[in-house]
């Protein structure tokens, strides 16, 4: 077939030809073309098959309102579902695929459903399906499952990068037709930053599909003058191939730009899409209309489509759907469709004019005061019956049918922000409501303004009034027709079933159903019956549906009502919602001072937050990770280890309250400690739950350095800023973050201070840096540096800071200077295992539910000051003597194992809730030790060191016998740090 | 009228006939024993147990708008009872029993569909945190399970397991949690309390309460006042506005919630799933969409909507995951009021004001909650005293420190 | 959401964090208030539906806390304020 | 001064620099940088001694050249000084003697890393990376924004000619997203 259904005209590109398939087999079309337009003009009608019924469908629009003409566009990893075909633009080699059949489109063992549709009607499936019990999820529900659906979906990455972006403008115009594109013309001339975006991939909306003049022009060409000049604008940007998808608070609108989607696949480094989310001033919307149908019995088959489609396929595409065409209409814009059809030389042999009066056009049968009552062909139209005025009926031969119930204009953005449509008699429509988005206007069709006269007016008056401009441009001439319409919605006849949602297979029998079983809110007619949930969100036919559950409850359609739209305009690809944000790009990563020093030693890493930290650095023939964690510990505890501990979080604190300040924030007191010490800090939330801990120094007067724990880094300096400005305004406190600014190591073990003290210029003996002691120092000759004689390890341990830039050098000459004491770098896991050991509180203990009280630090919250939380830890839920206590825990035989997460029982008490004592927070295997210990919050813990108890972990059945012993396990007399 | 596959096929043969009403549309009467504010789920299954279950008589629901229009008409439909801490686990275990035996319960079939829960795990933290929860759901009767990455790679292969910035290290596993079909729930108990004369009133907005010397005597109506005995009120979303009625405040604020829907594909996703290392959570439907949705926008809000850049955060989370689903297209957003209240935890209590009891603050677990908080509350209102596994929602619990916070994160309601 | 920064004009929502009532500037005095007075000050909420003073923190920007009043059914937002200087007026010292 | 080699926020010892179309990345790592915050009631002796030393203190939302100091606004009351690393690698130690105690200074050097980048016109690259409406902005603006999830610091210095002062430890990804956007524009 070479493209049997081509005409004269239209605006695709004959010169060159564009290959591409359908379910496999070759067809020919042009540029300019879309997959629908290219396949009927191949005289293929049929497309794909309905949701429930699998009736044969064909495409019923030529826009982005297309309900039945979804295919699998491309192949492979590229695999796309739902695809409309009416705006899919054809490209060479271009692969499309129907979908929801089997085994074929033509032969679908599912349309098994039609036959059976009585069984089917609307919410059966609440009524059934509920005896045996266990038969849903084993039976009926994954038959249901399979059976549903549309397209498939591919299980392959997709290999497109999508992108973001943000863009600014005084007027953003929401379609390129003749009010959009006369609006942006306004705006641009008065020099005004401009955006005009437009689904399509041409602008000029329905100009492009009919045959009026615009001034000396046909709409087409004035559309083409008017984007050529708007493109000489600096201040305009024209953007095709660009969905609006919504109006978000304040001005902003998301808008999705299709880049590539028309390429076989995007250019190197390209994206397919980008999400921009624009930020306007004000924002006109000018989307034009959409066409509804008629519901009649058997309104679906492929070949009835919309009259302006019909008409939008001969003017624009140069393609009659059918040989022997009609139109069915209840106003004149039908006329239209068989006068352009007839001018473009294709048989109309009738129009159904549902009126009883009204414009003859020359050379066509009318049938006035007619309406069409049932249809045949099953793959597609064969004829159609008509009921003439006088009762009878006529069957007349036809493959294609255009319907025309009226236009209703494209509100949908302006309801994003709930706003109700309100009905429109005139037009018998619904038009924009009161409280759209503020700084909204809407011009056109969209506004109900019908005529193109009225578009370009509006569209000129919308961005005078939106911009406060004294005058636009002169308004060329163009058509201004009246609208005349009698309500038609619903050919009432007969048994059979008129379609309403085409794609859900809602008909006039399930809106009837609904009402008999009172289902009579649109809401509940909307979720009863599935009407305008379809991938089209109901844009032809939600009205018709409403339309007659008002003629069955006898309220008007005011009175009846509409639901509402909601974003996106059109569906939209979540890679485009996602863009750059995905596999390893998901989140950004922040990389340590010592990582690539510890890449080099092949260091295995782990996400903490966004920060890659070192998590153990295995040894040739380390085969598991245990070893290496093992001889990290042990080398540490031996002689020396160092630990890169850049992530906790860092704040300078400076002021001359600083220390009244940190008063305030921490439970326990800081105001009172000495220049050049530290001191381990507790800070709670209001609600009195530990919020944070660490080590905070004064490192002069007016000037401290606090810090954080690595999760918690962003959220206390928030806190901080709180306080600062929202409590105690009027204190003299500056705040900023030196998280980064600093490369920090742990360096712990008995040889921590030799090793140190081959690097660091000044006296760092114990007389000279006590334990808690902190100060400015220099190392290697004079560069500055900060040390702290903190310990997390319960070792001998400093903490040592030098600028960032400095810290892998610095780290590899602690190495290299202290070779004598065999020094190792050690990960989070030694970490892990020397805290636990010696009984500190991180990330496990540290859960947000635990009180000072519960981790055996009651003492610290200080009741002589006012600070965060002292007040409400002191409910009597929070200060339980039974409560929870942080207790440490090993295993009676000591090669058993423990398991974080595993909860206390007594021995002999059954595992139920009731006996449940608490669960252990943390585990660790202490090689010092020999076995595994833990650390848990254990009711009454306190009181019950030294029993017996179980823990037990009932996901891997294991029960195990456990002693509550200190959680201080390791050195308990802290000799060591002191040492 | 009793439904069932018979009466389908009766019906069918004879043109659909037969078919009545689910329910009336009475006027309100004078007076009831009974009124419960709000005709979405918790109030429908508050009515129908009290007729049911407690054997009450005289009792209206008044629904603002229409029936089944509030948070159970809007949501991501999903059933489970993997709670952390004894105030919670008792209750959502109940109602995900009173789940597995409701549609025989009201002849409704809403579609209880026990598919699975997991939420991934993709840190050591996690782990240690899902083997505690895990340990406690078993311990309180419900179950679960730890899967391994293989087991999750097992159900899931397509999942992100080989480019993943935060690679799956397992999931916790629900087997018994799952999805509804959510409206269906709203008029399966709507017909149940039909049926035993509840009076469902539509279109009727409370716009005052009447009361006196402590006591609650009647609500001033849209449709005039009526008296009652007691009111419990079931408006989650808008706990605040009506609770201001009685001059309370209450530890709660409305925040929105963005749930989001795809086109309907054929099947992809078996069971429910969470992503541990962002905002997202994913199921889907039986009618193929896949029902989505992620953290709520974060602000104070009633107006139903939310705004982009939580769109984003969600389907970055989605793609990340999942990053087959770059070319399935996203077709309908939509906003709830979520009652998010101060440590993430319902009330189901009575208040200082005689006669006047309160369920609300269910943050955005609601729909999961609905049998239980509706058996809970009318067996609250019918005996004055609590349900033993709500015994824990109460709102001194603030004041006493006896918080109920599974997250941890305190008294910021947006952080729940 | 855009928010009219009153020293860096109109911002984007997103750059904010969020916290909740402004009425949580107005912290008691610990060593006077007792549990009650904090539990109402932390937990009780009037959550209107309409204007509402709120906190939002602009960590992707300046760091400043403002006081935003906004409709929360609209969203409509009518003044944008220093949270210090609120603070101040409010009578909040050191 | 110290025998301590320096490496650069991407691990390496000399600065990178990117070419791809019209666009060059440049890293910047010859300038020191430090926080200077008003102590409270000590914004006049600041601003005396601020002129005194050189560096500038610009209003919000500016970037101010000086000598041999320049200075960017960051939040209320606090400024990024800028100055050339080789003189001013202690520029808080430096601050601290010229600003006294009128000001909070605290060293900011190594907590960023900064890019300079040019192109004939930096508009496109920009609009797809954060939602500074960058055309409309005079020369010298400077803001804090988001670049793919990280909060960096955006200063023009005109249309074709920026800088970004972003966290450094995620240098490599935020140069990533930079030459990511370059590649999609142009």
């Amino acid at each position: 077939m070479t493209q049997s259904h081509r005409i004269a005209g239209g605006q695709i590109d004959r010169t060159k030809t564009l290959r591409f398939s359908f379910d496999g087999l070759p067809y020919q079309g042009h540029p300019g073309d879309t997959l629908a337009s290219a396949l009927l003009a191949n005289g293929v009608r049929l497309m794909g098959r309905s949701f429930k019924y699998h009736r044969p469908r064909g495409p019923i629009s030529a826009g982005s309102e297309e309900p039945n003409a979804l295919v699998e566009l491309r192949t492979g990893a590229r695999q796309e579902p739902n695809t409309r075909a009416t705006v899919a633009e054809l490209f060479d080699g271009l692969e499309a695929k129907s979908q929801n059949r089997w085994p074929s489109l033509r032969f679908d063992a599912m349309g098994i459903n039609d036959r059976l549709s009585t069984f089917f009607a609307a919410g059966f499936y609440y009524k059934t399906f509920m005896w045996p019990k266990s038969f849903w999820e084993k039976l009926y529900e994954p038959i249901i499952r399979r059976a549903a659906g549309l397209g498939s979906v591919t299980r392959e990455e997709d290999p497109d990068a999508y992108d973001k972006g943000f863009l600014h403008c005084d007027l953003l115009v929401i379609g390129a037709g003749p009010a959009g594109l006369m609006a942006a013309l306004t705006a641009g001339r008065a020099g005004k930053r401009v955006i005009l975006a437009d689904e399509d991939f041409r602008m000029g909306g329905r100009l492009n599909a009919e045959t009026f003049t615009v001034g000396h022009a046909t709409g087409a060409d004035w559309a083409a003058a008017t984007v050529a000049e708007l493109a000489t604008l600096p201040n305009v940007r024209l953007m095709t191939r660009t969905t609006v998808i919504g109006a978000f608070d304040h001005g902003i609108y998301g808008a999705v730009e299709r880049v590539s989607d028309h390429l076989p696949t995007p250019a190197k480094g390209k994206p397919r899409q980008i999400l921009w989310r624009i930020y306007t001033h004000r924002a006109i919307l000018a989307g034009g209309a959409t066409e509804r149908p008629i519901a009649f019995e058997n309104n679906d088959r492929p070949g009835i489509m919309l009259s302006g489609a019909l008409r939008a396929y001969a003017n624009r595409w140069g393609v009659k759907v059918g040989e022997r065409v009609a139109v069915f209409t209840n106003n004149d814009d039908g006329l239209r469709t068989a006068k352009d059809l007839q001018a473009k030389g294709v048989d109309v042999v009738a129009v159904i004019d549902s009126r009883q009066a009204g414009e003859l056009l020359p050379g066509i049968r009318h049938l006035q005061g007619a309406e069409v009552i049932d249809t045949t062909g099953r793959l597609g139209l064969k004829s159609i019956t008509v009921r003439q005025a006088n009762g009878r009926s006529e069957i007349i031969a036809v493959d294609a049918l255009g319907l025309s119930g009226g236009w209703n204009p494209n509100v949908n953005i302006h309801s994003h922000h709930r706003s109700r449509p309100v009905y429109d008699a005139g037009i018998t429509a619904f038009v924009p409501g009161r409280d759209g988005p503020p700084g909204l206007l809407v011009a056109g069709a969209a506004a109900g303004q019908m005529s193109t006269h009225a578009a370009l007016k509006t569209g000129l008056d919308a961005a005078v009034a939106a911009l406060e401009l004294s005058i636009g441009p002169d308004l060329p001439e163009a058509e201004d027709a009246p609208i005349r319409i009698t309500p038609l919605w619903h050919v009432a006849h007969g048994k059979g079933r008129a379609w309403i949602d085409q794609q859900n297979d809602v008909t006039d029998k399930d809106v009837k159903l609904a009402k008999q079983e009172n289902f009579t809110s649109v809401e509940h007619l909307k979720r009863y019956t599935t009407l305008g949930m379809a991938t089209d969100q109901g844009k032809t036919g939600n009205v018709i549906g409403l339309a007659i559950m008002a003629e069955l409850t006898g309220r008007s359609i005011p009175e009846t009502g509409t639901t509402i739209y909601r974003p996106p305009y059109t569906p939209v690809a979540l890679g485009v919602l996602a863009g750059r944000s995905r596999g390893k790009e998901f989140r950004p990563y922040r990389l340590t001072p010592s990582h690539h020093w510890a890449r080099e030693q092949g260091a295995v890493f782990v996400e903490v937050g966004n920060w890659l930290r070192t998590q153990w650095i295995p040894k040739p023939g380390e085969t598991e990770w245990r070893q290496s964690v093992d001889r990290e510990v042990l080398a540490t505890r031996r002689s020396v280890g160092i630990c890169d501990v850049t992530t906790l979080g860092k704040i300078d604190i400076q002021g001359t309250d600083a220390g009244a300040f940190l008063d305030r924030i921490y439970a326990n007191t800081f105001s009172t400690l000495p220049v050049g010490k530290c001191r381990y800090g507790l800070m709670l939330r209001e609600d009195g739950i530990v919020f944070d801990d660490g080590t905070t120094a004064r490192m002069g007067e007016h000037e401290y350095v606090m810090t954080t724990t690595t999760a918690n880094a962003v959220t206390v300096f928030r806190h901080l800023e709180f306080c600062r400005q929202c409590l105690w305004p009027e204190m003299d406190v500056q705040l900023i973050s030196t998280t980064e600014a600093w490369a920090q190591f742990s360096v712990a073990g008995p040889n921590a201070r030799k090793l140190l003290e081959k690097v660091v210029d000044q006296d760092i003996s114990d007389a000279a840096f006590p334990y808690m002691a902190a100060g400015n120092i220099t190392v290697c000759g004079g560069l500055r540096a900060r040390l702290f004689r903190i310990s997390f390890s319960g070792e001998l341990a400093y903490e040592i800071a030098v600028p960032t830039r400095y810290g892998d050098a610095l780290l590899r000459e602690m190495l290299a200077r202290g070779a004598e004491y065999d020094p190792i770098v050690y990960g989070t896991e030694a970490l892990g295992v020397m805290r636990v050991e010696k009984g500190h509180v991180a990330g496990g203990e540290l859960n947000g539910q635990s009180t000072a009280l519960n981790m055996g630090l009651g003492r610290m919250v200080s009741k002589k000051k006012d600070s965060i939380g002292m007040v409400l830890s002191q409910r009597e839920g929070l200060t339980d003597e039974n409560g929870y206590r942080l207790v440490g825990v090993k295993p009676v035989d000591p090669n058993a194992k423990l398991t974080a997460g595993s909860h206390f029982l007594e021995k002999g008490a059954a595992p139920v809730a009731a006996n449940d004592g608490g669960w252990l927070t943390s585990k660790v295997y202490s090689p010092h030790l020999g076995h595994d210990i833990a650390l848990g919050y254990l009711k009454a813990g306190d009181k019950k060191i030294g029993q017996r108890m179980r823990i037990v972990n009932l996901l891997a059945g294991l029960d195990t016998e456990v002693e509550i012993i200190s959680p201080h396990m390791f050195d308990p007399e802290g000799e060591r740090l002191r040492g | 009228m009793r439904y069932s596959g018979f009466r389908v096929i009766a019906e069918a043969l004879t043109g659909h006939k037969g078919w009545k009403p689910v329910w009336r549309d009475p006027d309100p009467k004078p007076d009831y024993d009974y009124i419960i504010i709000g005709g979405g789920g918790h109030g429908l299954a508050t009515a129908y147990y009290l007729a049911k279950e407690f054997g009450q008589a005289r009792i209206a629901v008044l629904e603002k708008g229409y029936l089944g229009g509030g948070n159970v008409g809007r949501n991501t439909t999903i059933i489970r009872s993997n709670y952390l801490l004894d105030g919670n686990e008792p209750f959502y275990e109940f109602s995900l029993k009173l789940w597995e035996g409701l549609e025989q319960d009201f002849n409704y079939n809403a579609m209880v569909s026990q598919r699975g829960i997991i939420n991934l795990i993709h840190t050591d933290a996690q782990r240690d945190a899902a083997t505690r929860r895990g340990n406690a759901m078993i311990l309180h009767g419900a179950d679960a399970r730890l899967l391994s990455r293989d087991e999750v790679r097992q159900m899931y292969p397509w999942l992100n397991f080989d480019n993943a910035r935060f690679p799956i290290k397992g999931a916790l596993m629900q087997p018994r949690g799952g999805t509804v079909r959510h409206d269906a729930v709203a008029w399966g108990y709507a017909r149940g309390a039909d049926q035993r004369g509840v009076d469902l009133i539509q279109n009727c907005e409370v716009t005052g309460m009447r009361i006196e010397n402590g006591r609650i005597k009647g609500v001033e109506t849209t449709r005039g006042y009526i008296g009652a005995k007691k009111v419990g009120v079931a408006v989650a979303g808008s706990s605040s506005k009506v609770m201001a009625h009685a001059g309370m405040r209450l530890p709660i604020e409305s925040h929105v919630l963005q749930a989001f829907v795809s086109e309907g594909l054929k099947p992809l996703i078996d069971g429910v799933m969470t992503f541990g290392a962002g905002h997202f959570y994913v199921s889907q439907s039986d009618k193929g969409g896949l029902v989505f949705g992620g953290d709520i926008d974060g602000y104070n809000s009633y107006a139903q909507r939310g705004n982009l850049p939580v769109i984003e955060d969600v389907a970055e989370g989605g793609m990340a995951l999942m990053p087959a689903i770059g070319r399935v297209r996203l077709l309908r957003t939509w906003g709830g009021i979520m009652d998010m209240s101060m440590d993430g935890s319902p009330i189901i209590d009575k208040t200082h004001i005689e006669g006047l009891y309160f369920n609300g603050g269910w943050c955005y677990g609601g729909f999961k909650a609905t049998p239980a908080s509706g058996w809970c509350f009318a067996h609250l209102l019918a005996k004055d005293e609590s349900h033993i596994t709500a015994r824990a929602y109460r709102f001194d619990r603030f004041l006493k420190g006896l918080m109920i916070d599974e997250k941890g994160q305190g008294a910021t309601p947006n952080l729940h | 959401m855009i928010i009219h920064h009153p020293i860096l004009g109109p911002r984007d929502a997103q750059e904010f964090v969020y916290l909740g009532d402004a009425s949580l500037i107005d912290r008691p005095d610990g060593m006077t208030a007792g549990v009650e007075a904090f539990h109402d000050y932390l937990y009780q909420r009037t959550n209107p539906a309409g204007e509402h003073q709120e906190l939002w923190y602009h960590e992707q920007g300046d760091r400043s806390w403002l006081v935003v009043t906004r409709n929360t059914v609209t969203h409509e937002i009518t003044k944008v304020e220093l949270a210090r200087d609120v603070a101040r007026a409010r009578g909040r010292t050191k | 001064m110290a025998s301590l080699q320096p490496l650069t926020a991407f691990g390496k010892r000399e600065p990178v620099s990117v070419t791809h179309g019209p666009l060059t990345i440049t890293e910047r790592t010859d300038i020191a940088l430090a926080s200077v915050a008003v102590r409270k009631g000590r914004a006049a002796d600041l601003a005396k001694a601020a002129e005194k030393a050189g560096a500038p203190l610009p209003g919000p939302s500016l970037h101010q050249q000086g000598s041999p100091c320049s200075a960017f606004w960051t939040t209320p009351e606090m400024w990024f000084v800028e100055a050339p690393f080789a003189s001013h690698e202690l520029i808080a130690d430096l601050l601290k003697s010229a600003l006294g105690d009128a000001a909070s200074i605290t060293e900011q050097t190594d907590a960023w890393v900064a890019f300079d980048l040019a192109a004939p016109d930096l508009a496109p690259l920009l609009e797809r990376l954060c939602n500074v409406d960058y055309p409309s902005k005079p020369e010298g603006y400077a803001t804090r924004t988001v670049m793919e999830h990280l909060g960096v610091y955006l200063i023009k210095h005109g249309p074709g000619a920026a800088r970004i002062y972003g966290p450094r430890s995620s240098a490599e990804s935020l140069l990533h997203a930079i030459e990511t956007a370059a590649h999609s524009v142009w």
